[in-house]
């Protein structure tokens, strides 16, 4: 170490870290703060809309993990019923694929992102638990048609004034507590 | 009479703080000074290029984004030039600056992610990462707004990118780029002159430029030595020709010069960013029309760019399947690694931890 | 006279028996550091650990409590449950033993800190003598924990703790012999009742060298490369968990908490101050260094050892010697009622000196020849 | 631009210093002897104009009936590349000079070829299984393992 600067940068850096102290926390109070997500999140649950599947198995061909599990029989006139319809999450690398291969817009991307289970069992997304319901949304990842009515991200990059996430330390007495579920 | 010695012998890894990840060296030591150093790698090993013979050439994508975690747009995107230069693609000019986008702004994430990594290993308690998470976080919220994930993105495709911009994106990026050159100072001015900083990195661990071409180095870690190789300069791909850049270089190839060149870097990105956000067409087909199983024909392409990390590339044999015949993914930091023993012996074990932090390594990419 | 001997005074007048005469204040005392240096120690816990974090734009622990108070006792619960767990080769006796010859010197260190008028457990008369031995005894703990956990980080972290503490011992004690040579005593209470003008100002090398040092003495950042975590993992307490793990933990902030006090007492006026009670001035003082020390942590990145040793025996050792001599001359030549004359000689000499041994330090080691 | 070179010329210059090295080349590569290899490496290393001195990357790929070694050789003077392959006809312990001592870029890739593939590089310094543990059985990247 050789002080041809008289330890100026030493000084500087020292400096900024002072500046910091002045300006307000980065971070969010996860489960009591919690960020509004991309309207296209690819969430850690998939959505199936039973009405709209024909049973073609396309998602089932295009999965990177042979993960999807789903077997027809030949109901009244042509249509195809879907018997089994089954992804177990445990497994799923959550990359889109299936969304993006679905001919009929049947299957769209979730949007929950707490989905940690006790047992591995609990994993397997059946097909009641896949089908589409009031708290089991979709999220617009390939399907833009979802856009519009899903909030609006927030992002870090602006500040409450310019529109951005309120990212105000709340006291205690103010937090919600076991909000997260 | 001497006093015989007999140098002891440190496992570092597999599980250690600052191996960045399950990585294991065997070092010799002599008190504190390093005397030999054996890597020990495949902790990580998941035969991703055993997977890609029996997946699709699209479903191998989302495998590409676990190779390098830390810059999974431009894996992506080495992947898909490789594909398309075998299929002879066409791709669309909006999807090409799209690409060039994503790659920069990967690149500026990958080295704030080495550089903070670099300054903790030096042992700045965590201050320069998380000052730097402050922008990565931005870049994340990007690329989560675009791809709707904030690791794993999967967004390039063969022929294009997955889905359009959507139209938050360009105020978002505009307003990242207008705020960074701030925040790059602020990096510069927390440690690029402490004294200590230079005291410990400045000729720590030179990598001569006759040993960086030797063992084939490539990134910042080449360019510090004083090569001024870049694939984005040299042999341009995707639409890298039309934009107005330099190529820093370092001139010792010590870990300074390794830390100056990614900060380097970063300025140069945010340069080429402004260009690219300026000339992009706004409207446009975002991927070409290629067949869920793209059938190419036979023959051998190696696709390659310039990574965070390095020359990244895949060479792809096809055998005109709708699976490639064979994928041998190039990473650079295994190869960077080459010279590891060169470069840390006769230094002492802290001086071991920060060599190996400067030249930024990603074990999903070394183990594949 | 100190508020223990008042109370032995009373007792005896109350005639109890000798023995308890001495007994009672004794346990008295000890059990008051202790109370004081916990109850400081958690505070500091939970200070540290906010303040870094508002250093590096986090919020720090804010869950247990009114802004997260009670973390460090959440922390002590969580540490106390755990498993005591000896490594199977250890040297299972020093790796029981460490941790108690690690702690207990410093809280011996208390003893002579004052706290206030006459506020100290024994006013020893070679005070500054105690502490500089009382406070070498921890190193012989740290090497014994190093040894016996038969790791090998941790036995980097044992040579490199003797290297270190032996070496930044000598500008240490250098530095405090200057204030001794103005003060006229080795006493605590006469040091801080001779400081009309605190002696940062009259010694303001002996105070930065003093600081330096200190830090070095405990670990601190720049200095800490005895539990560099980066490096060697944490060093010397790498194999010990629980209760034993819990005695390195708080010697590390006594250690802390100690030397801030021997610096308050020493350079900053102890705890004299105008309106504030004296125990609240002292403590505002203790904080005050403590979270500059903080601060550093937060910027600085660490020393590599032959560095660190360099730099305590190239750049320390000689400026405290110089100071010495020059406070003696001042001691010798000037008159006390030239104070202020003394400061501001003090000051230029101090800034030439560091100008001057920057430029004249260079740094030795870097690559050796395998 | 990187200047691939056209493998034919190359060819001709290679079979005129080594007659018997070059088996066959065509626009993309040159397929040389794996009995050459070592001085044809040295040579375009060190040939003017040519100055090899940057190796990207070595692989190999099983055909079933012969394994091919893959060399992407770069010039960072002349800014142009070439692709050389070499030929290993036998699957049982294939063996096939080491370039190592050329190029020190091939230090890492020829151990996870013979980790991988199994094709032993004679003369290299410490060919040992790179990613996979010793005495793990077989060559997971041949096509024949299943």
């Amino acid at each position: 170490m050789k002080f041809e600067r008289y330890g100026i940068g030493i000084a500087k850096g020292m400096a900024l870290t002072f500046r910091h102290l002045f300006r307000s926390p980065i971070t969010i109070q996860y489960p009591d703060e919690k960020l509004v997500t991309s309207r296209r999140i690819r969430g850690n649950e998939l959505v199936w809309f039973p009405e709209k599947c024909t049973g073609c198995a396309t998602c089932a061909k295009s999965c990177p993990q042979g993960n999807i599990v789903i077997s027809t029989h030949r109901g009244e006139g042509s249509k195809f019923e879907v018997d089994i319809f089954e992804i177990d999450s445990g497994r799923c690398i959550f990359c889109g694929l299936c969304v993006e291969s679905c001919p009929y817009d049947a299957l769209a991307m979730g949007l929950s992102y707490e989905c940690a289970k006790y047992r591995r069992g609990d994993l397997i997304l059946s097909k009641e638990k896949l089908a589409v319901s009031a708290n089991h949304q979709p999220s617009a990842y390939y399907r833009p048609q979802f856009e519009d009515k899903l909030p609006k991200q927030s992002l870090l990059l602006y500040n409450q004034a310019e529109g951005g996430q309120k990212l105000k330390f709340l006291p205690l007495s103010k937090r919600k507590r076991g909000s997260g579920a | 009479m001497p006093i015989k010695t007999e140098p002891f012998y440190l496992n570092i890894g597999p599980q250690h703080p600052s191996t960045h990840g399950v990585f294991r060296l065997r070092v010799a030591l002599d008190g504190e000074v390093v005397v030999g150093v054996e890597p020990i790698i495949g902790y990580l090993h998941r035969g991703i290029e055993k997977l890609a013979e029996t997946r699709t050439y699209t479903q191998t994508i989302p495998f590409t984004d676990r190779l390098d975690y830390l810059s999974s747009m431009t894996n992506n995107l080495a992947y898909c030039l490789a594909v398309e230069k075998l299929g002879g693609l066409k791709v669309p000019e909006r999807a090409e600056y799209i690409r060039v986008i994503f790659s920069e702004i990967m690149r500026i994430s990958s080295h704030m992610m080495a550089v903070g990594f670099f300054l903790n290993d030096l042992g700045a308690m965590m201050t320069p990462v998380l000052y730097m998470w402050r922008e990565r976080e931005k870049i994340m919220d990007m690329f989560e707004m675009v791809c709707g994930q904030r690791l794993l993105y999967n967004y390039m495709r063969i022929g294009g990118v997955s889905q359009n911009l959507p139209d938050d994106f360009m105020p978002a990026v505009k307003k990242f780029l207008a705020e960074m050159p701030k925040y790059i100072d602020e990096y510069d001015q927390l440690l690029a002159q402490n004294e200590i900083l230079l005291a410990r990195s400045k000729g720590v661990g030179i990598l001569s430029k006759d040993t960086a071409i030797g063992i084939g180095a490539s990134g910042p870690v080449l360019r510090a030595s004083g090569v001024k190789w870049d694939i984005r300069k040299m042999d341009p791909y995707s639409i890298y020709e039309r934009f107005d850049f330099e190529v820093p270089t370092g001139d010792t190839g010590d870990c300074y010069d390794r830390y100056w060149v990614r900060m380097l870097e970063i300025r140069q990105s945010v340069r080429i960013l402004e260009q690219a956000i300026a000339q992009i067409p706004e409207k446009g087909a975002v991927c070409a029309d290629v067949p869920q199983f793209f059938r190419p024909p036979r023959g051998e392409a190696y696709g390659y760019l310039e990574g965070p990390k390095g020359n990244i590339g895949f060479y792809i044999v096809s055998d005109g399947s709708i699976a490639p015949y064979r994928l041998h993914i190039y990473p650079p930091t295994l190869i960077n690694i080459t010279a590891l023993s060169d470069m840390v012996i006769g230094w002492k074990v802290a001086d071991l931890i920060i060599i190996f932090g400067s030249i930024d390594v990603v074990l999903g990419e070394i183990d594949r | 006279m100190t508020l223990l001997e008042q109370f032995q005074l009373l007792l005896k007048n109350a005639n109890w028996p000798d023995w308890a005469v001495y007994l009672t204040p004794a346990i008295a005392g000890i059990l008051l550091i202790l109370v004081f240096v916990l109850t400081i120690i958690i505070v500091f816990i939970w200070w540290e650990r906010r303040l870094l974090g508002r250093f590096q734009l986090r919020t720090g622990p804010n869950r247990c409590g009114p802004e997260g108070i009670f973390q460090p006792i959440a922390t002590a619960i969580k540490i106390l449950l755990k498993e005591d767990i000896v490594p199977d080769k250890a040297d299972k006796l020093l790796h029981f033993v460490a941790p108690i010859i690690v702690f207990v010197p410093i809280l011996m260190l208390f003893a002579v800190i004052p706290v206030g008028e006459g506020a100290i457990l024994v006013d020893l008369n070679i005070g500054i003598i105690y502490i500089i031995a009382i406070s070498s005894i921890s190193v012989i703990g740290i090497f014994m924990a190093s040894w016996a956990s038969n790791n090998k980080y941790s036995l980097i972290a044992g040579m490199r703790a003797i290297a270190q503490m032996v070496s930044y011992e000598l500008p240490v004690v250098l530095s405090i012999v200057g204030v001794a040579l103005v003060a006229g005593s080795f006493s605590m209470l006469k040091i801080v009742e001779a400081q009309g003008i605190p002696y940062i100002l009259q010694q303001p090398l002996g105070f930065i060298i003093f600081f330096l040092g200190a830090l070095a003495e405990m670990n601190r950042s720049p200095f800490d490369l005895l539990e560099a975590d980066s490096e060697i993992v944490a060093g010397y307490h790498i194999e010990y968990s629980g209760m034993k793990f819990a005695m390195f933990y708080l010697g590390e902030y006594g250690i802390v908490l100690a030397y801030a006090g021997i610096m308050a007492t020493l350079f900053l006026g102890g705890w004299q101050g105008p309106l504030l009670p004296p125990i609240v001035w002292f403590l505002i003082k203790v904080v005050i260094i403590f979270s500059f020390i903080i601060w550093m942590r937060a910027t600085l990145p660490r020393l590599r050892v032959d560095q660190l040793m360099s730099f305590a025996w190239k750049f320390l050792l000689p400026m405290a010697v110089i100071n010495l001599v020059i406070i003696a001359v001042e001691v010798l030549v000037l008159p006390l009622s030239m104070q202020w004359l003394i400061i501001i000689l003090n000051f230029g000499f101090a800034a030439a000196l560091i100008l001057l041994w920057s430029k004249l330090f260079t740094l030795g080691g870097g690559r050796v020849e395998v | 631009m990187t200047l691939a070179l056209n493998g034919e010329e190359i060819g001709k210059k290679l079979a005129e210093a080594f007659p018997a090295a070059v088996v066959s080349s065509d626009k993309l590569n040159v397929l040389v002897d794996s009995k050459h290899l070592q001085p044809v490496a040295e040579y375009l290393k060190n040939t003017s104009g040519l100055e090899f001195d940057y190796l990207t990357f070595v692989t190999a790929t099983d055909y079933l009936d012969y394994l091919e070694i893959v060399y992407r050789l770069v010039s960072l003077k002349n800014n142009h590349s070439l692709i050389l392959k070499t030929r290993c006809h036998t699957r049982d312990n294939p063996v096939v000079p080491t370039v190592v001592n050329t190029w020190r870029a091939a230090y890492y890739q020829e151990r996870e070829i013979f980790d991988l593939l199994g094709i032993r590089f004679e003369g290299h310094p410490d060919m040992r299984r790179l990613l996979l543990w010793e005495g793990f059985q077989g060559h997971p990247l041949r096509r024949d393992y299943l």
